[in-house]
């Protein structure tokens, strides 16, 4: 049922071609400044010199262009519909934060510039610090991870530091069924071994199955807060008594921290370790696959082994030029006052560095401007009306096709909720992928599928808060119209989508004989032609 | 209703209705008492568009950046020109807010990019698999480190101390997860010491991490380096600047199997230290070693040429705990920057740049060199960074050097005293196509000037003394 | 045709709703900084007040995001394809010039600004006054014009100015059969008789018949070389002395200068007054109807009636403040040095102005750039490429559909070239139109159809010169594989698009009905609901 | 090749072969001998991105933009904060690339856009009629003074000297054009005097133009104006600030048959001046004498909802001679702007806009007209801008007053000596959202300051004297 040839679109017409199959040797878009140096030869030893240069792309500025924006439009995006990708918070992305982002005094800041002249910079760290204490109920912040699993890198590293620094061993770290595969997959890495804890029959921890693994060989048990499954589990408190009677340590996983805010933090849950992931939460365009951030708050009894550097505030600055020169003279050129903020390398008890500079500092920037914007009132409203979006789309599903896709625990869900489409596959004979595939010619993007593992031909919706209620409802209708229609026929889900650029891709072809790059038609040493 | 949301007052009515709930609170209801927060956030109120505009757009002005001053600070970022097609395309709503492509059909764009910045990465490194991208350069590094250790189970690791401090720091950081010792190789006149790097080498060896250039900015002779590894059977590890890779012989054709580098020179901003991109090739037979997303090229339905996320049995969201990386959200949009730059630069640009870099990093290096009291660090050939040692002193006389040099209006560098105890007089000088031959000059007269008031100043006070 | 319902894309799925359809009562994106003044009422008698506020939409950032994203997405665009649109000069549009007209030096700079505290911005005017002075071959050049047909007006305006001056009546002006609409429409405006002028067998002007036209009654010859043929006419010298001979002024539609710079400046063939189209020659964005910029240059006996103000190079600036204080201290503050560029309006015999303030300025920031980037050889460079592209496209569509689509006049062309749809719609039964809308399915913008209006069945095809080969021949192809189609099945062409949003709009309906704004539902005097 | 060409020698040779020319210059052939250039163009050479991005940033430092300064000027273009949507919108390819939409099925995006905005700006001026956009204000006012005289047929239009001095010097420019007579109205404490265009109404009277609030600030009572204007038959055409609208009663409520306008305040920057949009709005019966594009809705062949350019038969390159006007490019981007910042303002924000202006503005009024040698020109009610008299003499006084201020970081506004000898010691202030309190207090500061200060310097140099 693929669209007539006469009758399909440009986009569908038209064969996928890449950057290298495109332009023509000795097609251009730089142009190099011109030598202002004496020339001189052999300045790298022919041995080390590049024999065959690299064959880029040669093409015009045009045809680059033209080549990028194509590529762009055969992407779905959160700027032109519904995503609710469970578990990934896509909530809007304000171009406010594009904007103060790319301003020079940060786009064109130098990591590794003086911190008496990136004042400004540093104020902005030490204020996020401030605030993400204050969301996370945890008195101490490091901005450092790159994402969330760098945040849970972090934290099992953390909970190994403090470990070891009380002379202790540990080997096992807890994880739920419902966890998330970068939680397992951190615990191997920081060199653990993971033991995996059942669920109950609510959907939460099952406190026995707890109690029985937990013992002084436990490091540490990382838990989502709502879950996975977009439970937030009442037993929390038990948990952590059980996980701490050990002295092993609670880390919270913050990927799903939007459902709670104003509400309920994780210190105040008793964890000891949070991450966030700036990029959901905080509204961090996801980028296709990020950038992302995922700063970790931690409790007093962690904060010794934290990352180094920290940014820190201090009374004043001693001026590197002795001799009683002036502040400026000391400290070099200065703007908007004398220097408070530094950057703290002297932690003898840190973990050490998990990547390079600072962080991610062009998120901090766009987190900063979120929060600022949001305020107090702000963040709690976002809970609120995400948890409100999630439990309406819940129970206008469940009137509507109850029967065919049920949630898979309890009444109601926080943030997000998780359907099983396994009386839909027995009934219609179409799967959860069909329906995702169908949803896709409905110009919106699909829930997570397949996950958590859990669920049987897992769906998990989230909407998040800064969708409409007329979204909310096109959605619903829209998964209303296609178990319908494949009531009807479900070979029109089965061979959806119809209206994309290309449809259903051969993946397993695509894992037995891996094609990962473009294999170049070989040059000539000089590189000419 | 206050941000972004949207529920008005009748909305809130039906939807309550719909729900079957009396109110928003109602719907947390589940969150036991004892860990409820029971007060407001303690955040101060939100502000306008124009106020958090103004509020950081004053916090910007409190920074010196590339755009204030002549600088030729380097040590693992660059100030190069970044063209205007990279900004205009990354911030395209198709590129910037859709997540990783886990519905090929509407991913199509997304997943070719990956696809051609890996066939870039394979060509710029000489290594036939590149991923979609880590997170940044040195902890691509340690994620390097875990590959050797998956593919023979070694668990000690040699790093030439030529290699970007922060990259040692952060290998030494992740290696203690994973159980591995790390053991540094010194450095002779500037490059990593082949006899120090015999010595060291046994059978134990993982793997030994080089860079190239290495941070005090000498070309390595990879080619030697990694044939001494390879007699032990151990990985070698390099760690590039893909932006000399133009100029210099791939790192695939001397023998490295795993090349990693920090992408930020490719079309990224500095945004002080921050997103940019790490890059992670290897030879073929790692393939199914790698971490993050890897796209492949396949078939549609109707036959058509297409592409997906592929070999994802190696990832966490598959394999969990047997995974080969932790790694889920890295940094796909700072690798299109990449590709795009790669692209505008092109076949010819990349050459012409690493040809221009050499010859101005020459001139500024053998200028600065004539300065009294200034002298070059090592004499080994460099593309676009090298050390310098300023005769003033200890560390704090270097640092009093560059704040004369600031309130002059140049950045002269980075003072190695910060990394190195054996070079606490060092100071390390970077070039790229936005500093001229002026400002190289001008950049010569206002150190020389700084060193000989910094040598002055202190002979007279030791005089006092 | 119609694609099968279940085949749809998106896009034509879904209805066209507008953003005054979309939100809800009470939704918003705006906030009001908070009034930080003692309030007052009553401000405004309330027979001045506005009784009911504006009924402006009501929606949320994020709606409104995606509203205008998806609307986007429902044009086609000179990034996205080719646009060989004739007479508009469809090229490449340079990022750079976008980054830089937006530095808030440029784009925050107040149009009143002290011409002191305006020196870049005069500066950079001043540079291109001199610059499409060079280019124009005429002496003196006049920013201020907002787009081609106001700098038509501008000249026209300028020359009846000229005649008064000297005590002469004039009624008439001359236009070629071949003319742009605009051209006759300004001759109105300002006030004269248009008398069109024959084209001779080779589609340049007839001078018989511009001898037989031409007397003291005319003030003006308007003039468009190479003309919307895309022919460069010959005789441009002859009708110079022709009009010239009775005192008339010779005007130079620019339009079409894509195709000669660096050949043959309009001074050098004898014109008083040009018009440029900055976002035609100089890629100023099209913005989907400007817009644009016009400026003018002309001859010294034209000068002295140029709009004002004029920018100026003086000397030195007369410091405002005397009693010897300084220069800062005298002329306020001042960056860069001591001013020398400053805006004249004291021009006694100026026709006045056309506009306010000084023009586009950020049109003029992105044609400096332009010309800076692409220098003396790039100019030339551009007008070689757009003949050769043009001559390129016409020789291979003359091989694969000559005889279907033959060349309205002569061999070869210069930019651009007319092709005549009359054999193809005689002998295929499909007009231009269903060409130019089956185009649209190739993924390709048509070309300027029934213009110019001496062509029947006219297809204006101007390729520009930043296209690549490879587009150019899939242009031909595409034409070749239309007309093709079209022999087995003109039924297809007929009835095409088919992958667009929409497909053939009623435009009749559309203006005997004319509905030309949404009609609002009534509203309560306060404003609520 | 240069710039953004592509042609390779290889292309060249082919693409000559095809077309059957020995060379490109071949194709020049056509050119006269006489008229040729015989040289190069005499201009500097091209040069790369970075440089041409260096040079405009040198020129951009050297204005004193609204980011540089506290600036209080406005006299017809103003100050507001343009929300970041409006920069993201506006530069997509989609809408900055293409040209006007003469394919309506490729071009539904701009066609709704036309639509919508037609429909905010009838909703605003309260006219049922809203072309697409005309080049800008005072030209419009021009355009809207010809719309009269193809109406009536009449060849005099009266104009109040509350109109701004640029729309006057336009109208009076293009009207000689169409042969249309011009004479002013004078004001009287800061309005347009209603007795002395009485006495100036006649029959033979094509339309009088007013201002909405006029140049001075002032709010006009328009529909007394009107009145009397079509009490002998005259059109009554309007040119009002949009953004006032809010707070101010609608034209079309008031009698106006035609309102137009600067569009810049609707979220266009200042850009020196341009480009903005000029709006431009009648009644019905005007409809087919509308200058410009118009966008219609309409149906498509599958009975879908569409829009399409309509009434074309109006225009130039339909009717040509016969045309209404002869405007074809125009401002569509920059429309595009005004109706995505109507929507962001939205129907609450635009009354919440206009209230806080009215009050920012009544409370700098009084603090400076409170200052020592400072007092109001009048005292009619005003929205965002007001006029002020100075008592320091003449204007060259008045500069050196604002050039005082502008050395303390603030514009105090515009001296109206420039366009009216009747107020050589005036000074136009104009208040937007962007302007606080602490900004109005420092103003009052600075400026009382200042007026001092050239006080008693002339009052040395008098005795001097
Ligand atoms: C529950 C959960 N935990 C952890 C992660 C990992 O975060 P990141 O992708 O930022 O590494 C994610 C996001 O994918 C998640 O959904
Ligand atoms: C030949 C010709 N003359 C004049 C014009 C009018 O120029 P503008 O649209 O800038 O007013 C055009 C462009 O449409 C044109 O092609």
């Amino acid at each position: 049922m693929s669209p007539a040839p006469e009758t399909q679109t440009p986009q569908q017409r038209e064969r996928a071609t890449t950057i290298f199959e495109k332009g023509a040797p000795g097609r251009r878009a730089f142009r190099a400044p011109p030598l202002d140096v004496p020339p001189v030869d052999g300045l790298v030893p022919s041995a080390l010199r590049r024999a065959v240069p690299p064959r880029l792309p040669e093409a015009s500025e045009p045809e680059i262009v033209r080549h990028y924006v194509n590529l762009s439009k055969r992407n779905f995006d959160l700027d032109s519909g519904f995503y609710p990708l469970g578990s990934c918070t896509m909530k809007h992305n304000p171009r406010l934060h594009e904007r103060v982002a790319a301003l020079p005094g940060h786009a064109r800041l130098h990591p590794l510039q003086d911190p008496r002249r990136a004042q400004g910079a540093l104020e902005l760290m030490f204020n996020l610090q401030e605030a993400l204490a204050e969301i996370a109920g945890l008195p101490h912040v490091s901005l450092q991870p790159s994402a969330g699993s760098h945040g849970e890198l972090a934290g099992v590293l953390l909970t190994r530091a403090y470990h070891a620094d009380r002379g202790e061993e540990r080997t096992k770290v807890l994880t739920p069924d419902s966890a998330h595969g970068t939680n397992p997959a951190t615990v191997t890495m920081a060199g653990y071994e993971v033991v995996k804890v059942k669920l109950d029959a609510a959907g939460g921890v099952d406190l026995d199955d707890l109690r029985a693994k937990t013992d002084e060989s436990v490091a540490c048990l990382m838990l989502t807060n709502p879950s996975t499954l977009g439970i937030f589990d009442p037993n929390v408190e038990e948990m952590a008594r059980i996980v701490h009677g050990v002295g092993a340590t609670l880390y919270y996983d913050g990927a799903n921290l939007n459902a709670v805010m104003g509400y309920s933090r994780p210190g105040d849950m008793g964890f000891d370790i949070v991450h966030f992931n700036l990029h959901k939460t905080f509204t961090q365009p996801h980028g296709g696959g990020g950038p992302g951030a995922g700063p970790i708050a931690v409790s007093d009894r962690i904060e010794p082994y934290l990352p180094r550097p920290q940014v820190v505030r201090k009374a004043a600055w001693a001026p590197t030029g002795e001799r009683g020169s002036s502040d400026e003279a000391a400290n070099g050129r200065l703007v908007g006052g004398p220097p408070t903020f530094d950057l703290d390398d002297d932690r003898p008890k840190s973990i050490g560095k998990l990547r390079g500079f600072q962080g991610n500092y062009g998120v901090f920037v766009r987190t900063y401007a979120y929060i600022r914007s949001l305020g107090a009132e702000g963040l709690k409203d976002v809970s609120e009306v995400a948890v409100l979006n999630a439990n309406y789309v819940l129970a206008r599903l469940k009137a509507e096709v109850g029967d065919m896709l049920p949630l898979a625990f309890g009444e109601r869900c926080m943030h997000e909720f998780v359907l099983s489409g396994a009386p839909m596959k027995k009934q219609l004979g179409i799967r959860t992928l069909d329906l995702a595939k169908r949803l896709l010619d409905h110009g919106m993007h699909p829930p997570t599928v397949y996950f958590p593992l859990v669920v049987e031909e897992a769906l998990l919706v989230e909407p998040t808060e800064t969708e409409t209620r007329e979204t909310l409802d096109a959605f619903v209708d829209a998964i209303a119209a296609i178990v319908q229609e494949a009531a009807e026929d479900p070979e029109i889900a089965r061979n959806a989508p119809y209206g994309t650029p290309v449809r259903r891709l051969d993946e397993a072809g695509a894992a037995k004989r891996p094609r990962v790059r473009q294999v170049l038609t070989p040059a000539a040493p000089d590189g000419a032609g | 209703m206050a941000g972004y949301t949207s529920v008005t007052a009748e909305d809130l009515a039906h939807m309550l209705e719909v729900i079957g709930a009396g109110s928003i609170e109602e719907l947390f209801d589940v969150i036991p008492a004892g860990v409820r927060l029971g007060r407001e956030i303690d955040l101060p109120a939100g502000e306008p568009e124009q106020a958090v505009y103004a509020e950081l757009r004053r916090l910007a002005a409190r920074n010196v950046s590339a755009e204030d001053e002549i600088t030729f600070l380097g040590a693992g970022m660059y100030d190069h020109y970044v063209p205007s097609i990279i900004d205009m395309l990354m911030s395209r709503s198709e590129f910037l807010t859709p997540y990783t492509p886990y519905q090929p059909e509407v991913s199509q764009g997304g997943l070719q990019v990956m696809f051609e910045y890996q066939t870039a990465i394979s060509e710029l490194t000489g290594l036939p698999v590149s991923n979609a991208s880590v997170y940044e350069g040195p902890s691509a590094v340690g994620a390097a480190a875990y590959l050797a250790k998956l593919a023979n189970q070694r668990r000690r690791v040699l790093v030439s101390r030529g290699v970007h401090p922060h990259s040692r720091a952060t290998l030494a950081t992740l290696a203690i997860g994973y159980g591995t010792a790390i053991d540094e190789i010194s450095l002779d006149d500037g490059v990593t010491d082949l006899a120090a790097l015999h010595a060291a080498l046994a059978d134990d060896v993982s793997a030994i991490v080089i860079q190239q250039p290495n941070f005090l900015g000498a070309i390595e002779d990879v080619q030697a380096l990694a044939a001494a590894a390879h007699e032990h059977g151990a990985l070698v590890i390099c760690s590039a600047d893909p932006l000399t890779l133009g100029v210099l012989e791939a790192p695939g054709n001397q023998g490295v199997d795993v090349c990693v580098g920090e992408g930020q020179t490719l079309g990224n901003r500095l945004d002080f230290g921050g997103p940019s991109f790490g890059f992670f090739a290897a030879t073929q037979k790692h393939i199914r070693a790698m971490p993050g997303r890897i796209a492949g090229e396949t078939t549609d339905a109707d036959g058509r040429r297409g592409f997906v996320l592929t070999l994802q049995t190696r990832e966490q969201h598959i394999r969990r705990e047997k995974a080969t990386s932790n790694i889920c959200t890295s940094q796909a949009l700072n690798a299109l920057g990449g590709v795009v730059y790669l692209s505008w630069l092109g076949r010819q640009g990349i050459v012409e740049l690493g040809e221009l870099m050499l010859q101005r990093t020459h001139y500024a290096r053998e200028t600065l060199d004539a300065l009294d009291g200034v002298c070059k660090l090592h004499d080994r050939p460099v593309v676009r960074e090298f050390g310098l040692r300023l005769d003033v002193g200890d560390r704090a006389a270097v640092t009093r050097v560059l704040d004369r040099c600031a309130q002059a209006g140049i950045n002269a560098g980075f003072a190695l005293g910060h990394e190195y105890e054996e070079y606490a007089d060092g100071l390390l000088v970077a070039i790229t196509e936005l500093r001229s031959r002026a400002d190289i000059d001008r950049l010569a007269e206002v150190l020389g000037a700084a060193v000989a008031a910094e040598q002055s100043a202190s002979t007279v006070s030791g005089a006092a003394a």
